[in-house]
Parts: structure tokens; sequence; C-alpha cells
């Protein structure tokens, strides 16, 4: 265990991450740029859903997102279970507030887009609880690690949570499958390959890769900002105990 | 980093040191219900830092509170803990050593902060483990109830157990060893400190 | 002209449209902006505190000067 | 085994001492049902429609508000260090807690649901069904509960926590518990009735069951954190 948390000591954390964030910014911009001009130039409207198909090159996104980060703070929560490693816990903790963001995402611009095709701003469907769900989830996580004097308590409190929590993901994946729902069935992640054509497909990939170095460039950050808040933390602790 | 001791059978080691010295931690340590940081637990040669439950059946811990139910009597209170029938004679002896037999049937809510504690203590004679870890045992109790708990860690060490306690007030055994926190605590030694600033450390 | 107004209207789906891009806009421009705010604030902090106790430490006396 | 009854029968004694604990989920249960007519007006027609969800979105609030009292009395009385250090297993313990707070919440409230049912018009068929689902939901409720009360042992506003942490998880429970009466009630012939209600019924036991293997676990990491 000692051997894992000096490979993975702040400082060295630090300066790979100060190194590969320019890459990482780069390509997030370069690829948000592609995405939208290929979402909004490039694409044919569908034959079905006219223009407003071009929402879901960010609904989409936003929705493997929220899905994509629940899937890495349970992950992080199980090593910071199991082996007590504190990036772990800063990974969470950095990550939930994103998370959060998407899923709102998600679920807004899922009911701009529904409003025009359903008639409806929001149904109450499998697919559409199970996302509230995820919602309310990483709110509670939010809500827990920040509810303890110790920040360590609530990171185990926050990284329980998002253990058990982690039954809704599979629900939400497949609930377009198990339950006859308005919601239109998966059509880029299946078995079979994509059933969408490739001039939605690529700006769909493109902005779902845009997304994703965007959650990795901000998550960055936000570990960098922890380890220094960590670190304030303890010269003021030394402050009081040498007074 | 320095601190370092065993305890072998029938001995008693006394944990001194000022207020947040870390003599409360290094009992919930010892109890298994802390995880060090750093360090080892060792029981009967066995390294037992990651499965406190290899030990924890031999131990008693008794800690700044009573774990006693208001609504319960006396008795049913050290009956639930003690994990005995409620007729069983080493009971009745257990509340006879620290003077609470008249108060049996009394629910406890009537109790007073000493006869509370008192109670609590009675559960170490209830329940025979080996090794005793007490933090304060004795706040709240007057001059006689110590001489009380005196007497019941002098005759555990005389059947072999052993005990570990914390304490501010003196309380008298026989041989005990001593060991002073004051010295390992980076709150009162300065050299730990910058020690500590060398490590690099996350939190 | 028309384009452009062709390329707002989107089929008259316009609103929508641009309502769900405005509000991805708005919600990762202000994850980022408050993450970075959070950074710069937390940098600086920490560059007076190291300030501080490094002055602290020629003058040795720590107590008085590291309180921020 | 001999633990586990222990713990029950500790527990059921606590709440039969404190009696108050043990009638104000039900009072609430009822009092708040109760309120809806009121709210609604006294159509039979229509209050007999909404009866499903009016009884299980009240027995889940009353479960909700009693969900405190499973550990924190012993987490603040020291009741839960000597738990951790008692030669039971950790994960037993839980189980008991949580068969105990079943016995004294659950079970009332099952007992007082045909009253509400009566109250609302919901015919006999209808009302088996209820039974079988809250025999089958109530359980989980305590269950998933459990998690959120250890959970929140010793954090700041605990009590307003749970409620944020507990009910999306509630919401699986709600929706098939409510889900296997309106089946029952929209079936048109007689036969029919167990058998438009069983698909429910079965997610209902496989929340259970779900929720019988990750709260012991979940719980035990929990308390053990909360002890440090």
């Amino acid at each position: 265990m000692s051997v894992f948390h000096r490979f993975a000591n702040p400082n060295r954390f630090l300066k790979l991450t100060n190194t590969v964030l320019p890459w990482i910014s780069g390509i997030t911009v370069l690829s948000l740029l592609a995405g939208l001009y290929m979402a909004f130039f490039t694409s044919p409207p569908d034959y079905q859903q006219g223009e407003t198909v071009r929402i879901m090159y960010i609904h989409v996104p936003s929705a493997w997102m929220a899905m994509f980060i629940y899937s890495s703070i349970a992950f992080a929560s199980v090593c910071s279970l199991i082996w007590r490693h504190p990036l772990a816990d800063l990974a969470a903790k950095a990550s939930a507030p994103i998370g959060a963001g998407f899923t709102f995402l998600a679920l807004a611009t899922g009911s701009l887009w529904g409003k025009p095709m359903w008639g409806a701003w929001w149904v109450w469907d499998a697919r559409l609880t199970s996302v509230l769900i995820l919602f309310f989830l990483y709110l509670g996580h939010m809500a827990l690690m920040n509810a303890f004097e110790e920040q360590e308590r609530g990171n185990r409190a926050a990284a329980v949570l998002a253990i058990v929590g982690f039954v809704n993901i599979p629900i939400i994946k497949f609930s377009v499958d198990w339950w006859n729902t308005l919601h239109q069935p998966a059509s880029v992640m299946r078995a079979d390959g994509p059933s969408i054509d490739p001039s939605m497909l690529w700006p769909l990939l493109i902005m779902g890769l845009a997304f994703k170095f965007f959650y990795l460039v901000v998550v960055l950050i936000r570990i960098k900002s922890e380890l220094i808040e960590a670190k304030l933390r303890k010269y003021r602790r030394a402050v009081v105990d040498n007074a | 980093m320095g601190l370092n001791f065993h305890l072998a059978e029938s001995s008693a080691l006394i944990l001194e040191g000022p207020n947040g010295s870390g003599k409360s931690s290094l009992i919930r340590i010892l109890s298994g219900l802390l995880r060090p940081r750093l360090g080892s637990l060792i029981w009967q040669g066995q390294d037992a830092t990651k499965e406190p439950e290899i030990f924890q059946e031999h131990i008693h811990y008794i800690g700044h509170r009573n774990a006693i139910k208001p609504v319960l009597t006396v008795q049913e209170n050290l009956t639930y803990w003690s994990g005995r029938d409620k007729d069983d004679t080493h009971l009745d002896m257990a509340l006879d050593q620290f003077n609470m037999l008249p108060l049996k049937n009394t629910p406890a809510n009537l109790l007073s902060s000493g006869q509370s504690r008192r109670l609590a203590l009675s559960r170490l004679l209830a329940s025979k483990r080996k090794l005793w870890l007490l933090d304060e045992p004795s706040v709240g109790l007057d001059v006689a109830s110590i001489k009380l708990l005196e007497q019941a860690i002098a005759e555990h060490r005389s059947t072999g157990g052993s005990v570990i306690f914390a304490t501010h007030s003196p309380i008298e055994v026989e041989a005990p060893t001593k060991l002073n926190l004051r010295d390992y605590s980076p709150l009162y030694n300065r050299a730990l400190i910058n020690l500590d600033d060398e490590e690099e450390s996350w939190v | 002209m028309d384009q452009v107004i062709n390329f707002f209207s989107m089929g008259n789906y316009g609103a929508y449209i641009w309502t769900a891009y405005s509000l991805t806009a708005i919600v990762m421009l202000s994850l980022l902006v408050t993450t970075l705010h959070r950074l710069r604030k937390n940098q600086a902090e920490l560059e007076e505190l190291q300030h501080l106790r490094e002055t602290a430490g020629q003058s040795n006396n720590k107590e008085e000067t590291a309180r921020p | 085994m001999s633990a586990f009854l222990n713990i029950v029968s500790k527990d059921l004694r606590l709440a039969l001492r404190q009696r108050s604990d043990l009638t104000m989920a039900v009072l609430f249960f009822i009092l708040t049902a109760m309120l809806f007519p009121f709210g609604l007006g006294p159509e039979p027609n229509l209050l007999a429609r909404i009866a499903p969800g009016i009884i299980w979105v009240t027995a889940l609030l009353s479960v909700l508000l009693s969900l405190e009292r499973i550990f924190l009395a012993d987490y603040e009385d020291g009741s839960l260090e000597q738990l951790v250090l008692s030669r039971a297993s950790l994960e037993i313990a839980i189980l008991a807690k949580v068969l105990a707070h079943w016995l004294t919440t659950g079970l009332p409230l099952i007992l007082a649901a045909p009253l509400i049912a009566l109250l609302f018009n919901m015919d006999t068929e209808a009302m088996t069904i209820l039974l079988f689902a809250m025999l089958l939901g109530t359980p989980s409720l305590s269950l998933i509960g459990a998690i959120a009360a250890t959970l929140t042992l010793g954090a700041r506003r605990g009590g307003v926590l749970i409620p944020l942490l507990v009910l999306p998880l509630y919401i699986p429970t709600l929706i098939f518990g409510v889900g296997a009466i309106d089946a029952a009630m929209n079936s048109l012939e007689a036969g029919a009735v167990i058998a438009n209600a069983r698909p429910h019924l079965l997610l209902l036991g496989a929340i259970l069951l779900v929720s019988l293997l990750i709260t012991p676990l979940a719980g035990a990491a929990a308390l053990k954190q909360a002890l440090e």
C-alpha cells in the first residue's frame, strides 16, 4: 500500500496534471468546435424529427457523461474504501458537481426535445424517472460529503452511498429495453453496431469526445484545487497547534 | 514512529498525558474501532491490524459513554451486553462488586452519573474478557467507588487478565507500566511537526 | 440574409434548439469558471501563507506571524 | 442466531417501553391519509382511484419519519461501539435492528392500511393485493432506510439529509407498489386480478432481495466508519 501511495504522491500528480492540462484543453476546444460545426452544418435534419434532432448532439453526450461520471465516482469509491487512497476521495469529490451538471443538462435538453416531439415537457417513463433519480443521487452524494465536521468521514459516507446508488446505472441503461416507453431505444451503443446514419453518428461521437475531455479538464483542475485546500488546512492546523 | 509497546499477561498499562495528546485515540486503535494510519497491532503473535476481529472477542472496551438505555432496568442493561442469562449468578456478583446490587431493578434513567459509570464498569466483570481497555474509567466516581474499581482491577490481574487505561485522576494499581503520550504527540513535541512536514502527505 | 434567418429559425424549432444549446453553454461555462475561480483563490492564499511561513522561519517567531 | 434474537428482543422491548415511538408512525400514517378527502373532495370513485398512491406515499413518509431512531440513540449513548466490539457479526446485527424497526413500524402500517382502504372505498380484491404489496414492500423501505440512517450518523443536520438520500431510492418500491394495486383494480375479470398484479409483486420481491443483500454490507461499512 505504501508503494502505491508513494507512486501517486501529490507533487508527482500535480506535475503530471500541469503537463497534460494544456493538451487536453486543446483537444476539448478543437473537438467542441468541430462537433458544433458538424452538428449544425454538415448533419442533415432527421426525416421524422426535422431540425430538432440537433438537440441530440448535446442531449445524448450529456446523458453519457451523467452515467460515465457516476460510474467513475462509484469506481473511485471502491478504491477509496478498499485501499484508502486519498486521490480516489478527491476524484470522487471533484467529479460529483460536474456529473450533477451533466445530469441536469440531460434532463433539461431532453425536456426541450420532448416538448416539440411528444408534445409534453416531461413524461413519467422509466428512462426519465431513473435519470431523475440519478440527479438526486448526485445531490445526495454532494450533501453527504459536506455534512461532516471531518472531511474524511464525509468522504467515506459518500463513497458507501455512491456504491449503493450504482444499482441505478444498469436500470437507466436498460430501462428502454425492459419497459415499453416513449423514449427511443439506444441507437449508438448496441451489441449489433450503431443503427444511426454516419452523417449523424460522427458529430455525435465527436461531441461525446469533447464532453469527455471537458470533464477531464475540469476534474483535474478541481483535484488540483482540492489538493491546495488540503495543504492550506494543514498549515492552518499547524498554526493552531503551535499556539 | 517512536511509540512501541507490548503488554504481557497480568500487567497494567497506564496511559497518561495532557488533553489532546491522543490517549482516547490510542485506546480506540487498540480496541480496533479506529484503524491506525501507520503501524500495526499484534495479538499473541498474529498481525491483527487489518482484522481486529481476531482479538475483539478477548477485550472489553469502556469509552466515555456508558451505553446504558434509560428505559431498561439496571439488570436488563447488564444482561444484554454480558450475553448471559438473566438469572446468572455472575451478574449479581458483578453488580455487587460495584455496590449496585440494591439498585438491580431500578430503571437506568434514575441513576446518577456515578452510578451509571459503575453499571458500565460492572459489565467488565459480567463478561469476563482477557484485556480491559478503559478510557477515563473513574470519571464521575467518588473515592469509595474508585477503591472498588482498583479492587476489581487487582482481582482481574490475579487471574491472568490485563488492563490498559487512560486517566487523569490517580488510580492505584500494583506495579503499573506508565506511558506518557506527551512525548509522542505532535501537539506537544515540536520535533514531530517538522518530521511530518518533510514527509509528503496527502492530507 | 434569408439563409441566416432560416438557419436561426431551424424549421420553427429554433426556440427549443437554441435554448437547449445556450443552457448547455451556461452550465458548462459556469462549471469551468467556478472551478478556475476557486483554483486562483486557493493558489493566492497558499502563496500568501507560504510567504508568511518563510518570513516567520527567518525571524524564528512562528506563533506570532503565521496566523493568517 | 442468539445474538440476532437478542438484539431484536432488546429493540422491541425498548420500543414497547417508549410507546410514543411505536404509535407515532401509525398515527401520522392515518392522519395524513385522512387529509386527502378534505383536500380533494369526498367523491367516492375519485378516492378509490387514487387510494393506492395515497396509501403508499403516506406509508413511505411515515417510515421516513422513524428512520433516524434505528441507530441514532445507540450511536449517541455508546451502544453502537459495544455492538461493533461484541461477538456478533455486524451484518447480522444490522439485519436484526432492521427487523426490529420493521416490526415496530412497517407491520403496524400494514395493519392500519385496511382501515384507510375502507375509508377510501377500495374493493376487497384490491385491498388483498395492497396487503401483499405492502408485505413485500415495507421491509425494503426499512432496509434501504437503514443504509441512510447509518450514513448520516454524526452528520450536521442528519435528520434533513435522510430524506434527501432515501427518497430517490424509495421510488422503485413506490412505483411497483402502486402498480400492483392499479393492475388489480383495472382487471376486468375477477380471475385476472392475481395474474395482473403478479409482475409488480415479483419486482417488489426482487427489490426486497437486492436490499436484503446490500443493506448488511453497506450498513456495516457505514457503521464502522461512523465510529472512527
